[in-house]
């Protein structure tokens, strides 16, 4: 998995996870409050941050912001086009049978406003995830109070993926070799197969985890020692010094 | 007799979606009926190269010929292919995912689009020849690891390919296990098949291969007859690779004259009539 | 002009298979207000989903280690590929089978986590439409299936026809709920929220249906795998 | 000489929940500080016996000792007992619960309410001692199958037992890394450990063990040191067991006059030098 792989190799790894959630979530708070400027000052910040600081290849940061693409244009155009009464305030129009669809300002300026606004708090959610660790954001919450068994579940989870992902790929490529995807219907059969036996493979080793955990002295829960980070002033001051930057220009230049 | 390589790898180059270059030019080239052991530490390519065979994996750079003729990476030609050259894979214990064993070795027949009284005498006959017929009902996963292994193999030979390459069969078996399937190859040697496996276990890949292929960080690093592989190549990097004990052992009878020179034992049976 | 809607009408229709990827609403497209009000309203299930979890772990400790791999299978399921018969692909949602498997209270806290998994390594969905998410994939997408699943089941239905409906209808009202959620908070200029909806609801209508048909017979493909081992 | 034996398993009989019975009358004593290889086929109950060493199965009927005291089970005595002796299960994939290679470390003993500070260095040393420091930052699922056998290695030893039993340490890892865990292995004898194995190479068990148990159907079918085992025993059924090749070729060199009756080598070297 790309961004997970990014995430242990990138060159921010070693900086505090906590300042890196804080000028996440910081400046996506900002991008709801503030306009389309902010928003778009914020895209360029996080690619720069991403690509120059924590040197994830500009190509795949790109391709990652495609991810999202579809269900962005697909969303935003829907809003865009309405069935509208009065055809003067359009600025497009079409009529399809008795209805008549069109494109208003307002529309569109609710359109764009919405594109880079999402856009920006994407690129946020980018920044983070490149840089940070799941291991890593799972002790920050564990700081954070929330209930232990919810966080060995995330903890375990997130290891148990990857196990059952190598084995869905195992038995993927045995099937493939039989010959198991070469028609639709091949498909749906081995399909069926990979994802039942996969539950009865994953029921089978739960046991067996269990077991090895109980050799291991464990008494119902997951005790372990999380890695040792300390606070950067450099790195805080720089996130305020940002953080104030954004705030104090967006409302400079808001009317 | 330019017919003789049914499956060649010609500068074959790999990298995985991560950029990690998994092989690195390599030429492997398979002779027709003939037993190749691929030897080499984990890590090194040889499942990666396998799957170039069948055309699971494509080459990022250099070709993968069947018969002589380059393969295509088209539905047909992929699916006459994986017909033809059929792999079984390490770890049973993962790959098998059927509820019954007969509906496991049915699986591949089936696909082929073979009627299905046909299939069914086919799994029939090669449960027998695996000696799986007595477990045919049960579901794969009450099975004991050898004799996954074993079903496992029958889902290929069911098929009835030219070529069967192995991922380390031998691994994790009772020797007596290890016996029963080896005799199952020779049989298909016999019969004009190919076989190709990988795996760790040098006294076994002295003694049963034909020819032997080393390979280390995606590249072939030595290539020959078993007795000229562990005897004359001197680049060979011995932290890796164990020289097989029956040839160390040759050698010091050899040195200690107890031995002729020339006789180089490929089992012990051998060994006991070479001495003196 | 019309040749212009012509065009986007077909890039419309270009991009429309693919939205199966991103049924999740993406990071940062609805107002911080519903972002908050979506939170809030899942919480109570999250919650009551968490307590029976808590109850069951700790009267059989294994169940822990089986809720892990339940997550981690749910989230390597989304991640597969249905083959569709339009020849684009889709991923199944998993929220009818586990509904069956696991019933609609543990889906609360395991959709909950794989929902942010997805988010955290596959970028699908994001952290601040977690909530929204969560109510319908999570939460509206399980009970429905469930209660289908149980009443079929009851009236006496076969069960490949109630997993089917499960799955299919569970798969179904996911997308609703996530175009109910889109609409109140984006109404249209005229007839609002209404007009809106439908408007979610005719894209969704086009594309999801095939999917939730494809999702269904998949369903009922596996649970019949599972009740032959 | 009575308090020698730190594990014992005294005529313990087994069944699973569906009504397998998977030991039957099992006596087996562990010496102290010695090296004990358990042999046998698939499913003959080694597991399952490892599985009473530290109380996570308790027998049917029969009793286990640990240091001449019979264990007991109540969470008190169960977690003393598992701090002494650990086990290494066979696949670490499915051994290792967390995604990094330091708190995964870290579990044991932390479950033993060390002080942090205390359970950091140990954790560190252990990670030198396995030479996986350099893997420390990395998550799990980046690592080799090698490094992961490593790591759930890495799980018991930092607990620190007294008795360390491996089930199948050897499978799927190359020759190299074989080695580089058998010499962490002879420093913790060294160190006055106990190790008990399991494992399906008998050239590997032969050379390696003080002591061999033969294990078939849920029972010990031979018992000895590895020169008697192999060459004595007469009702061992040699169809699940193959002679080791060091021995087999002992015995034709004796039988041919090369090699004294009473010098049997454990290894190429002792053969080397008892050959006349």
């Amino acid at each position: 998995m790309l961004i997970d792989n990014y995430s242990y190799t990138n060159r921010m790894y070693n900086v505090h996870p906590v300042e890196k959630l804080l000028f996440a979530f910081l400046t996506m708070i900002l991008c709801f409050v503030f306009d389309i400027y902010t928003n778009i000052a914020v895209i360029i910040l996080m690619f720069m941050i991403t690509v120059l600081k924590a040197k994830i290849p500009g190509k795949v940061y790109i391709k990652l912001m495609l991810i999202p693409f579809s269900f962005l244009m697909i969303s935003v155009l829907t809003i865009i086009i309405n069935v509208i009464g009065d055809k003067s305030a359009a600025l497009i129009s079409l009529d399809i049978f008795e209805v008549t669809l069109g494109i208003t300002p307002k529309g569109i300026s609710t359109a764009v406003t919405l594109f880079f606004r999402t856009l920006a708090v994407v690129s946020c959610l980018y920044f983070l995830v490149l840089t940070t660790p799941v291991v890593d954001i799972i002790d920050i919450l564990k700081k954070l109070k929330i209930p232990s068994l919810f966080l060995e579940l995330l903890q375990l989870t997130y290891r148990l993926i990857f196990v059952l992902f190598d084995a869905a790929g195992e038995v993927y490529t045995s099937q493939n070799s039989r010959l198991g995807y070469a028609t639709l219907e091949n498909s749906y059969r081995s399909l069926g197969l990979l994802i039942s036996s996969l539950f009865i493979k994953s029921y089978k080793d739960s046991q067996d985890l269990y077991v090895a955990l109980e050799a291991r002295c464990y008494n119902g829960e997951l005790k372990v020692i999380s890695k040792d980070y300390r606070f950067c002033y450099r790195n805080l001051i720089f996130i305020v010094l940002i953080e104030l930057v954004l705030i104090s220009t967006s409302i400079l230049l808001r009317r | 007799m330019k017919d003789q390589f049914i499956l060649e790898a010609l500068e074959v180059t790999f990298e995985y979606s991560d950029g990690t270059k998994a092989l690195d030019g390599v030429n492997m080239l398979i002779e027709k009926g003939k037993k190749t052991a691929v030897l080499g530490p984990n890590g090194a390519g040889k499942t990666t190269l396998f799957l170039h065979f069948n055309g699971i994996l494509k080459p990022k750079s250099g070709k993968i010929l069947y018969n002589r003729e380059e393969i295509k990476y088209n539905r047909t030609e992929l699916t006459k292919l994986r017909k033809n050259v059929g792999i079984v894979f390490q770890n049973p214990d993962i790959q098998l995912f059927s509820a019954s064993v007969y509906q496991e070795i049915s699986f591949g027949p089936m696909n082929l689009d073979i009627p299905e009284n046909v299939v069914k005498e086919k799994v029939e006959k090669v449960m027998k020849q695996m000696k799986i017929i007595d477990v045919k009902d049960k579901p794969t996963h009450f099975l004991s690891y050898g004799q996954k292994k074993s079903v496992s193999i029958a889902d290929i030979i069911v098929m009835e390919p030219e070529v069967i390459i192995l991922d380390e069969p031998t691994v994790y078996l009772d020797p007596n296990h290890v016996q029963e399937i080896m005799s199952v190859f020779d049989k298909l040697i016999e019969e004009g098949k190919t076989i190709i496996l990988s795996t760790h276990d040098v006294d076994f890949a002295y003694s049963w291969a034909d020819y032997i292929y080393v390979m280390k960080n995606g590249k072939v690093v030595a290539k020959g007859e078993p007795e000229v592989i562990f005897t004359n190549v001197k680049e060979l990097d011995w932290r890796d690779l164990r020289k097989p004990m029956l040839l160390e052992i040759y050698e010091i009878l050899k040195e200690k004259g107890i031995i002729d020179e020339n006789s180089i034992p490929k089992n012990i049976e051998e060994l006991k009539k070479y001495i003196k | 002009m019309k040749k212009w809607m012509l065009l986007t009408v077909f890039t419309l229709l270009l991009i429309a298979p693919q939205i199966a990827y991103s049924m999740h609403i993406m990071e940062g497209f609805l107002p911080l207000k519903w972002c908050i009000i979506w939170d809030i309203a899942s919480l109570p299930f999250v919650v009551v989903g968490f307590m029976t979890i808590s109850k069951s772990v700790k009267k059989n400790p294994k169940l822990k280690m089986l809720l892990g791999f339940a997550g981690a299978f749910a989230f390597v399921l989304s991640a597969l590929k249905i083959p569709s018969v339009t020849g684009s692909c889709s991923h199944p949602t998993g929220v009818g089978l586990g509904a069956i498997l696991f019933g609609p209270f543990a889906m609360s806290v395991l959709g909950l986590i794989v929902l942010l998994f997805q988010a955290l390594l596959l970028a699908h969905g994001g952290i601040t439409t977690l909530g929204a998410n969560t109510f319908s994939m999570a939460i509206v997408g399980p009970i429905v299936s469930y209660y289908i699943f149980k009443g079929v089941k009851k009236a006496g239905g076969p069960n490949w026809l109630a997993v089917f409906l499960a799955a299919s209808i569970g798969d179904l009202l996911t997308y609703v709920t996530t175009s109910f959620q889109l609409a109140i908070a984006f109404p249209a200029e005229v007839g609002g929220f209404t007009a809106s909806f439908l408007k979610f609801m005719g894209i969704f209508a086009v594309t999801q249906v095939p999917l939730a048909i494809s999702e269904g017979l998949l369903t009922v493909l596996v649970i019949n795998l599972l009740i032959a081992y």
